[in-house]
């Protein structure tokens, strides 16, 4: 093994030996400077091999044949070795990118680049204050020189700004320092640790300069105006290498220094971080420049690290893990990130269009992304997961909360920027395509995907690159150049064959849901194979939510659990992004579920209170002060999902922009994973007060409102799948409802909708998707009148629609009476009226729906349309003979639930089903006698009337009683704009969009107050040093004022 | 012995915080330079009186010498920066 | 004597910095930080002085056996070496920086000099 | 006005830290731990009398290699920025010349400050001063060739490769030490020799010439990149 | 054995239908000082739309229509029993309890609304509208006065229920559970289609409203419905109110007397607009409702 010290030594060596090649010899030099990068980069990770691999214990390096507190020493260990590889291979890779650039300025730029590694290699290594503090400064003064290989004129200033910065730093450092020194009588970190007890007042000043100053290095807010300006105005790999490397290198120096101050100080470094975290990510929301966008990311990265350094006492062994996952998490993605934007000519986000017509970078992007958001399998998620469950066994509640909206913040820009490259116009710049720099960002891809498997192996919840359906899923990005045809029979067969060799081991609940999610999707992909091309992307997305569906059906533990959630989470995202005009509704699907997603991982980290490997089957034993917090975090969590009332504004637009095939998915599938997690959460936890108030009650009140808004709001509707989506709401408002009863029977209900809304609202959403498909719009008073032409659409529709409406003899009729049955023994009865009121509702947008779309006039310019296609029909017809079958024997599914839930209510079954007729304590309902009466009673009447009209006489379109009149026009016959203008006035104002309002001011206020703020950052190099020394001021004030 | 001492040194400082005071209010910028390079004089000499002679000739080298020197040189390439 | 270095040190960085941050020339900023640099090596020299005794050098007044009662520290001054030497590093390229903004803009004004903001 | 203000009122405060530094600043009696080391063992150890010397040389060298890597960092910098643009200027035009005074005065003052330079380099494990101060010389003698004729282009490639090569043998002497000695820049690479003689200290006197070397390189190489520029 | 005997009550049934509406048609004219139509007159209607010859489609829903809500009414007949300890005339109820006719009372509304729509004509999609909009309203105070009786006798089945009002008049739902009743009563008159809220059929302007397209036999089947249904669905409220009827002749007296209150009613209000009644059901009848769910 070859010292670590040659890392340095190469590092310099080969740039003192550029000076000696002649200025002709770039190749030459250029060589000498890979070479000594990669050579840097094998002695590193010769010895990351050694600690990770063979257990080597750190080595101590002493130079000058002295010990330490003398001589500088060097400490290489598992987290340095790791560290240096990522310098060195930050730096490779800059020195591959900027290929070009290096040959324009010569040999000289490469001898700053070979030192700036060096030199953030050196600030890893050393374990001596004056060391770090001349590596620092090689660091800064190098960055001044690279900061000039840019081609923006801007990155002089930015340069400025920084040494600026950067003299008033080294001067706090060495002030800090010398008193440090005075006091312990060392220069060496571990020596000063070690003396720490004889600090003094004057010697918690000196290192409270110090720590200033190394933390002024990782900008916190409000001292970080310089950074953002270098960042923007870089070359990018030289901003990748900001970023990565001296953003790793510089927090590794933080975390080496807090040693020498001890716990009392770790909390104000979580107190800086997390503050420059949240600011951080509220100014990127409004930013539109890229670079410097992934600037604000970069310091709120860097600031969430330094959270975590402060919890390094809470995170104990985990401490590694965590910070280790998110730092290298975040230097991958923002490497990858900027040396991504210098392919894009253009600066905006919306300009990063350009990358869509290569689906390999946008595959780059998306897993950046993922690695920067921190969703699974990426370290990010493992390192959240653990942190979240540190700080909420340790009562850290709001540091916990606040992290998790910076969280989310910062997911929220990432994702909308991710919406605008799918979905903005493509620029005219387009991109700036360069083989040796695209090798190098997808270079990042790979060691993105090693790293997630990587920390999938080392986290002790088990690996979720290791669970088949997510395997399954990922299979199909190599598959991606396949014809649609032959991924969807693919994706089928996986789907029907996970199902069909797993269904012997769930119980009566898993088997309903996965029967309806498995199975139950296969069925709505029929529909996918009318599509003709290769459907890019489609495949992957899909198979993410369903892997993501199958695996949180079985998860067994909390963690498998939300890591499930997560998956079907953006897996359905990416899904819902595909529609034509579906991103703003997908950025909103995301932030809302996202920001569910980490309630629930708050949730369960209260629920936890640090046990690793937390079964979920344990939430039951979660004990009193926590029981109701963790309830609550977990219900809001699904409710999300569920879009009940309040959280519910992403739900329209997300489903009715969806693609045909993707919406009865994302609303006859995905809304069931909200109610699969309720019903866990109410198995487990049952009923919990919070502040005396039942939260059921809370939520029964939430189901019954929804219910009414849903209705409401779908009846007032012109397009018809937003009709249907707040259709959903209302159904979901129901279910939700069942099951907050809190009774046998309400839970039957609740399942009773999650098999009889799969059914008839994936059939209606592809009926409508189809005739919208063929009639190319999605507003209903532009249709009218397609019964003859697309009779079995309409067929599929009236059968939906009679089936959602309760009305007997369809299935949705045992909904309704197992839901009055319920409600007879429920112990509140107030929001029933509610739900009363929604009830009849229904009718109203159900009846909308089939009459302006099949009935009334039919219009000009639709008179040549066409059944909708093979592959939509199918699927809806298959729907049809389920929906009938269901009716007839809701037994059949249903009576094994009542068997699975009677455990929970006192061992005896809800309802009596001897026989054909179902009895419950009150009542009785015979499907099969109702369905033969009405069926013959019907039949009767109707081939009776045929009879006697048997000579009848069609008539033309207009042939109307109109006054006497004919019309000629269909628009102006076609009854169908605003049609329940009458309901308008009567209840217009319980539409009134509060939530919508509110939701939109908190936005608005988010953006404004962003906007407004980040105007300190006025540009001005002198007004940066003053934040800085204010930074500093304030911290005093704050900190040591109350020390 | 003591007292001269300690009396120049009062001298030196009250000299280098009066020089420091040019450097930062001269109206020209190479008054200011010249003062900047005394206070680095001023400053090496009291570094003798602190038992630092290598400390002294460095800062008299570099400091007084070589950054003065360096100013200049780009002063007189911009123009005194007013334009 | 230490106390006077290190009184003086002080008002010198604090002198050195409000010329750094109040004006507005960036030639001046920089003369500035300079000041405030050489207030930073009195400081630190200061630290490491002693009393009654003598600069680290050993020779026929300072023999070997009797360096520790005689010298002071010498760490501090090998420090202030280092530093001085690194701060004229990063004056050079301070002053580099402004000349070439001066040809850039034209100016030297750093309140001209903003178009990376926000 | 405001910005004034606010900066005065912030010094403020930074002035209350150093004051709180000043007040709680008690001169130490004796030597601390570190100090008591150095004085006690340089000599034995290292053979250097100068024990400023031989802290920045050998104890504390990687600073001293760091610092040198500042300089050699700056005086690439810069010249990769002056370098940038420079070529399509006009050449020289002419410029009056220097008085007779200073270029004869120069041409004798030359060779001496050299020569200087290098003595007080050499010397710097027994005498004050050392590679920095020197180099510091070295480089004034530049200074005034460039004074004299403000034209006189330096051998940019003379200065890189005097630059580079002391560089080099700096670093190689640090590895022998690691290789045939304690550690990384251990002095110890040659025998101490005879204390306070020219020829003592291991290669601690090596190893400062070539800093001096190095470092007058440097600066040399900076003011001749200023120089060239235009005057505009 | 049971098919017999359902057909013998539906007889029944519709002839008592017609023979009542057209009474009580007469009642108004005469205190109106007309001398209204003669009493079979409904009779003639349905006999000559029958018999009518020529007829026009307007595609296959127009024939579902009627048929929906025909079927609709004679299932809703059929579903509860009609004299309570009659094994005879407890027709199907069998099949399902009170929640079946509940919801069974939709199933002719939506045909009717289905065929109508069908036939194009913009006033029926309005009429449809209209009756929609006002059926959500109408019958809340419905659903949560039955609520309250369920909660009342702890049952669903309407038999059962019937059987608890048995041994004397005070046992009436109507005494003992006044509130739920008033509230049932008020949607009583909404779901009636008689003044003032009959603004769905406006039967007295042009023939505005659902049937408008409809003619012949399609209308004849209409008609018919129209003199069982309102019948049908009295005997759900007389059963869970009024006690039930044990016999046939307290059958008809009871139906009659509750049909007319909706007639006296409708005689002395002007006609609501949709919203009008909307904003009369949820602001007098709604908080009965939820009044008497409450004190239940």
């Amino acid at each position: 093994m070859v010292s670590p010290l040659y890392i340095i030594a190469v590092g310099l060596g080969a740039a003192f030996l550029l000076g000696l090649l002649p200025e002709k010899w770039q190749r030459a030099a250029y060589g000498v400077t890979l070479l000594a990068l990669a050579l840097m980069g094998w002695i590193a990770g010769s010895w990351l091999w050694a600690f990770a691999l063979q257990g080597a214990a750190p080595v101590e390096i002493f130079t000058a044949g002295t010990q330490p507190p003398f001589a500088i020493n060097f400490r290489v260990g598992l987290a340095e070795a790791s560290l240096a590889l990522l310098m060195a291979l930050t730096g490779l890779h800059a020195a591959l990118y900027m290929r070009d650039t290096l040959f324009k300025q010569g040999r000289r730029a490469m001898a700053v680049l070979l030192i700036f590694v060096m030199a953030t290699c050196g600030v890893i290594f050393t374990r001596d204050l004056f060391n770090l503090f001349v590596f620092m400064e090689l660091v800064v003064i190098s960055t001044g020189g690279l900061v000039l290989l840019s081609a923006d004129r801007r990155a002089l200033g930015a340069g400025l700004k920084y040494l600026i910065v950067s003299q008033l730093v080294s001067i706090l450092m060495l002030v800090g320092m010398v008193f440090a020194y005075h006091a312990t009588g060392t220069l060496n970190i571990d020596g000063m640790a070690a003396a720490q007890a004889d600090l003094f007042k004057g010697g918690a000043l000196a290192f409270f300069l110090m720590l200033m100053a190394v933390l002024a290095e990782l900008k916190p807010f409000p001292a970080n105006g310089w950074g953002l300006d270098i960042y923007e105005s870089a070359h990018p790999a030289f901003a990748a290498l900001f970023s990565a490397a001296t953003g790793a290198a510089t927090v590794y120096a933080a975390d080496k220094l807090l040693l020498i101050g001890g716990a009392q100080w770790l909390p104000l470094a979580s107190a800086i971080g997390i503050v420059t975290f949240v600011v951080a990510n509220i100014f990127a929301l409004v930013q539109d420049n890229d670079r410097r966008l992934l600037g604000y990311s970069s310091i709120a990265q860097v600031g969430l690290i330094l959270t975590v350094i402060g919890q390094r006492d809470l995170l104990g062994e985990q401490y590694y893990f965590v910070a280790g996952g998110i730092l290298l998490a975040h230097a991958v993605a923002k490497a990858g990130l900027f040396w991504l934007s210098g392919l894009v000519a253009a600066r905006g986000l919306g300009d990063w269009a350009a990358l869509r017509g290569h689906p390999v970078l946008v595959f780059a992007f998306v897993t950046f992304i993922a690695l920067l958001v921190g969703l699974p399998p990426f370290p990010g998620f493992y390192a959240k997961w653990e942190l979240a469950h540190a700080l909420a066994a340790n009562g850290q509640l709001w540091l916990l909360g606040l992290i998790l909206f910076g969280a989310l913040l910062e997911a929220a820009y990432l994702f909308r920027w991710f919406g605008y490259v799918l979905k903005r116009e493509q620029p005219q710049a387009g991109l700036l395509l360069q083989a040796i720099k695209e090798d190098v960002a997808l270079s990042a891809v790979v060691v993105a995907w090693l790293l997630a498997y990587l920390w999938g192996e080392l986290s002790g919840q088990g690996n979720l690159l290791h669970a088949i359906p997510l395997l399954f899923a990922l299979l199909f990005l190599p598959l991606d150049w396949l014809p649609a045809k032959l991924k969807n029979g693919l994706a089928i067969a996986g789907l029907v064959g996970w199902f069909y060799l797993h269904y012997p081991s769930y119980d009566a609940l898993q088997l309903i849901f996965a029967a309806v999610m498995l199975p139950g999707g296969a069925i709505i992909l029929l529909a996918s194979f009318q599509t003709q091309q290769r459907r890019v992307g489609f495949y992957p997305a899909a198979m993410l939510m369903f892997a993501g569906l199958a695996m949180l059906i079985e998860a067994k533990t909390s963690f498998a659990f939300f890591a499930a959630w997560e998956l079907l989470t953006v897996g359905s995202y990416f899904l819902i992004l595909r529609g034509k005009h579906s991103e703003p509704h997908a950025l909103s699907y995301i932030v809302f579920s996202l920001g569910g997603a980490f309630l629930m991982l708050a949730g369960f980290a209260l629920a936890a209170q640090g046990v690793p490997d937390f079964k979920i089957a344990a939430l039951a034993q979660v004990a009193e002060p926590f029981a109701p917090w963790v309830f609550a975090l977990l219900a809001i969590g699904f409710m999300t999902k569920t879009a009940a009332v309040g959280v519910h504004i992403w739900l329209p637009g997300a489903h009715a922009e969806a693609e045909t095939d993707v919406s009865p998915l994302v609303s006859g599938i995905l809304l069931k994973a909200g109610l699969f997690g309720l019903f866990v959460l109410l198995m487990t936890m049952g009923k919990q007060q919070l502040y005396g108030v039942e939260l059921t009650h809370v939520m029964l009140w939430i189901g019954a409102i929804s219910a009414l808004i849903g209705n409401l709001l779908a009846i007032f509707q012109e397009d018809a799948k937003r009709l249907l989506a707040y259709s959903s709401i209302g159904q979901m408002g129901y279910a939700l409802f069942g099951l907050a009863m809190m009774n046998h029977l309400g839970w039957l209900m609740a399942l009773m909708f999650v098999i009889n809304h799969y059914i008839y609202k994936s059939m209606l959403f592809l009926s409508v998707g189809g005739v919208a498909k063929r009639t190319g719009t999605r507003d209903m008073y532009r249709m009218g009148g397609l019964i003859t032409l697309m009779p079995l659409s309409f067929i599929a529709t009236l059968i939906g629609i009679i089936a959602v409406s309760g009305v007997p003899p369809l299935s949705g009729f045992g909904g309704r009476w197992i839901f009055y049955n319920a409600i007879m023994t429920a112990e509140y009865r107030l929001p029933m009226v509610i739900i009363f009121l929604a009830g009849p509702i229904a009718f109203l947008y159900l009846f909308r729906l089939i009459h302006t779309i099949f009935l009334g006039q039919l219009k000009d310019e639709l008179r040549t349309v066409k059944e909708a296609p093979f592959w939509i029909v199918l699927p809806q017809m298959i729907f049809v003979v389920a929906l009938l079958v269901f009716a007839l024997i809701p037994g059949m599914a249903l009576r094994h639930v009542d068997a699975y839930l009677a455990p929970f209510f006192g061992g005896q079954n809800g309802l009596d089903w001897a026989g054909l007729t179902i009895t419950s304590e009150f009542g009785y309902w015979s499907p099969v006698s109702i369905m033969l009466i009405i069926g013959v009673i019907f039949a009767t009447l109707f081939a009776w009337l045929l009879f006697v009209n048997r000579r009848a006489q069609p008539v033309k379109q207009f042939n109307i009683v109109f006054a006497g009149e004919r019309p000629f026009r269909p628009e102006t016959t076609h009854f169908a704009w605003n049609f329940f203008a009458p309901y308008r006035k009567a209840l217009g104002f319980l539409t009134q969009p509060l939530v919508t309002i509110f939701w939109e001011t908190l936005t608005e206020l988010l953006h404004s107050a962003a906007d407004i703020l980040r105007r300190m950052y006025t540009g001005n190099g002198q007004t940066y040093a003053i934040h800085l020394l204010a930074f500093v001021i304030i911290v005093y004030l704050l900190w040591m004022g109350g020390l | 012995m003591n007292t001269v001492l300690l009396s120049i040194g009062v001298l030196l400082a009250v000299a280098m915080i009066g020089v420091a005071w040019l450097t930062i209010r001269a109206t020209r910028i190479a008054t200011a330079m010249l003062a900047a390079g005394l206070v680095s004089l001023f400053a090496s000499v009291l570094f003798l009186f602190l038992a630092a002679p290598d400390v002294a000739m460095t800062e008299a080298a570099i400091g007084s010498g070589l950054t003065t020197f360096l100013f200049f040189f780009v002063l007189g390439r911009v123009r005194g920066g007013q334009s | 004597m230490d106390w006077i270095a290190m009184a003086t040190g002080f008002i010198l960085i604090l002198m050195g910095l409000y010329g750094a941050l109040t004006n507005r020339n960036i030639l001046r900023i920089i003369v500035s930080f300079s000041v405030a640099n050489t207030g930073v090596n009195l400081v630190l020299v200061a630290v490491g002085y002693m009393r009654g005794r003598t600069a680290p050098i050993l020779d026929e007044a300072v023999p070997m056996t009797d360096a520790v009662t005689r010298i002071i520290d010498p760490l501090p001054q090998a420090l202030v070496l280092t530093a001085i030497v690194i701060g004229l590093g990063v004056t050079a390229l301070m002053l580099t920086y402004a000349y070439k903004l001066y040809e850039e803009k034209g100016t030297l004004d750093i309140s001209k000099c903003r178009d990376l903001k926000w | 006005m405001i910005r004034r203000f606010a900066v005065f009122l912030l010094l403020l405060g930074l002035g209350a830290i150093f004051a709180d530094l000043l007040l709680g600043y008690t001169p130490s009696e004796e030597l601390n731990l570190t100090a008591r080391y150095y004085a006690e063992h340089t000599a034995q150890d290292l053979g250097a009398a100068n024990i400023v010397t031989a802290i920045v040389v050998t104890y504390r060298g990687l600073d001293t290699l760091g610092e040198v890597t500042v300089l050699f960092l700056t005086a690439t910098i810069i010249g990769m920025v002056l370098a940038r643009g420079r070529k399509h200027r006009a050449l020289q035009r002419q410029l009056p010349a220097a008085g007779e005074l200073l270029t004869t005065g120069s041409r004798l003052l030359v060779p001496l400050i050299l020569l200087l330079g290098v003595y007080v380099f050499v010397n710097g494990h027994l005498t004050p001063g050392g590679g920095f101060q020197g180099g510091a010389i070295v480089a004034s003698a530049a200074l005034l060739l460039l004074l004299t004729d403000p034209l006189k282009r330096f051998s940019h490639r003379l200065i890189a490769v005097m630059e580079a090569v002391s560089g080099l043998f700096f670093i190689g002497l640090g590895v022998l030490g690691l290789v045939y000695a304690g550690g990384f820049l251990d002095s110890r690479v040659l025998p101490n020799g005879a204390f306070g003689t020219l020829f003592s200290a291991g290669v601690m006197p090596i190893i400062y010439s070539f800093i001096g070397l190095k470092v007058g390189a440097e600066f040399t190489s900076m003011l001749t990149h200023l120089a060239e520029t235009e005057q505009s | 054995m049971r098919i017999p005997w359902a057909l013998l009550t539906l007889f029944i049934v519709i002839n008592y239908g017609l023979l009542m509406t057209a009474l009580v048609q007469k009642i108004g004219a005469r205190v109106g000082r007309r001398h209204g139509i003669p009493i079979w007159q409904n009779y003639i209607d349905m006999i000559k739309n029958y018999a009518l010859r020529t007829s026009i489609t307007h595609g296959v829903m127009f024939y579902l229509g009627p048929v929906f809500r025909l079927s609709g009414g004679v299932g809703l007949l059929l579903f509860v029993p009609s004299i309570y300890g009659s094994e005879m005339f407890a027709n199907f109820s069998f099949a399902g309890d009170l929640i079946l006719a509940l919801y069974f009372v939709f199933f002719g509304t939506l045909g009717m609304a289905l065929g109508a729509a069908e036939s194009g004509h913009p006033y029926s999609a309005i009429g449809i509208t209209r009756g929609l909009s006002q059926m959500t309203a109408a019958e809340l105070p419905f659903a949560l006065a039955v609520f309250a009786v369920a909660l009342q006798y702890q049952t669903l089945s309407v038999t059962e229920i019937v059987a608890a009002q048995q041994g004397g008049v005070l046992h009436w739902t109507l005494f003992t559970n006044p509130l739920a009743v008033a509230a049932a009563m008020m949607s009583f008159l909404g779901s009636m289609m008689r003044p003032p809220f009959d603004v769905v059929l406006a039967p007295q302007e042009i023939p505005i409203g659902p049937p408008t397209e409809y003619h012949s036999s399609f209308l004849a089947m209409m008609q018919t419905n129209r003199a069982l249904f309102p019948v049908a669905k009295i005997v759900v409220y007389m059963n869970l109110f009024f006690g039930g009827a044990g016999s046939w002749p307290e059958f008809f007296l009871k139906v009659f007397l509750i049909y007319m209150v909706s007639a006296f009613v409708g005689v002395v209000f002007p006609r609501f607009r949709v919203e009008q009644s909307i904003r009369w059901f949820l602001i007098w009848a709604v908080p009965l409702g939820i009044l008497a769910v409450v004190l239940v």
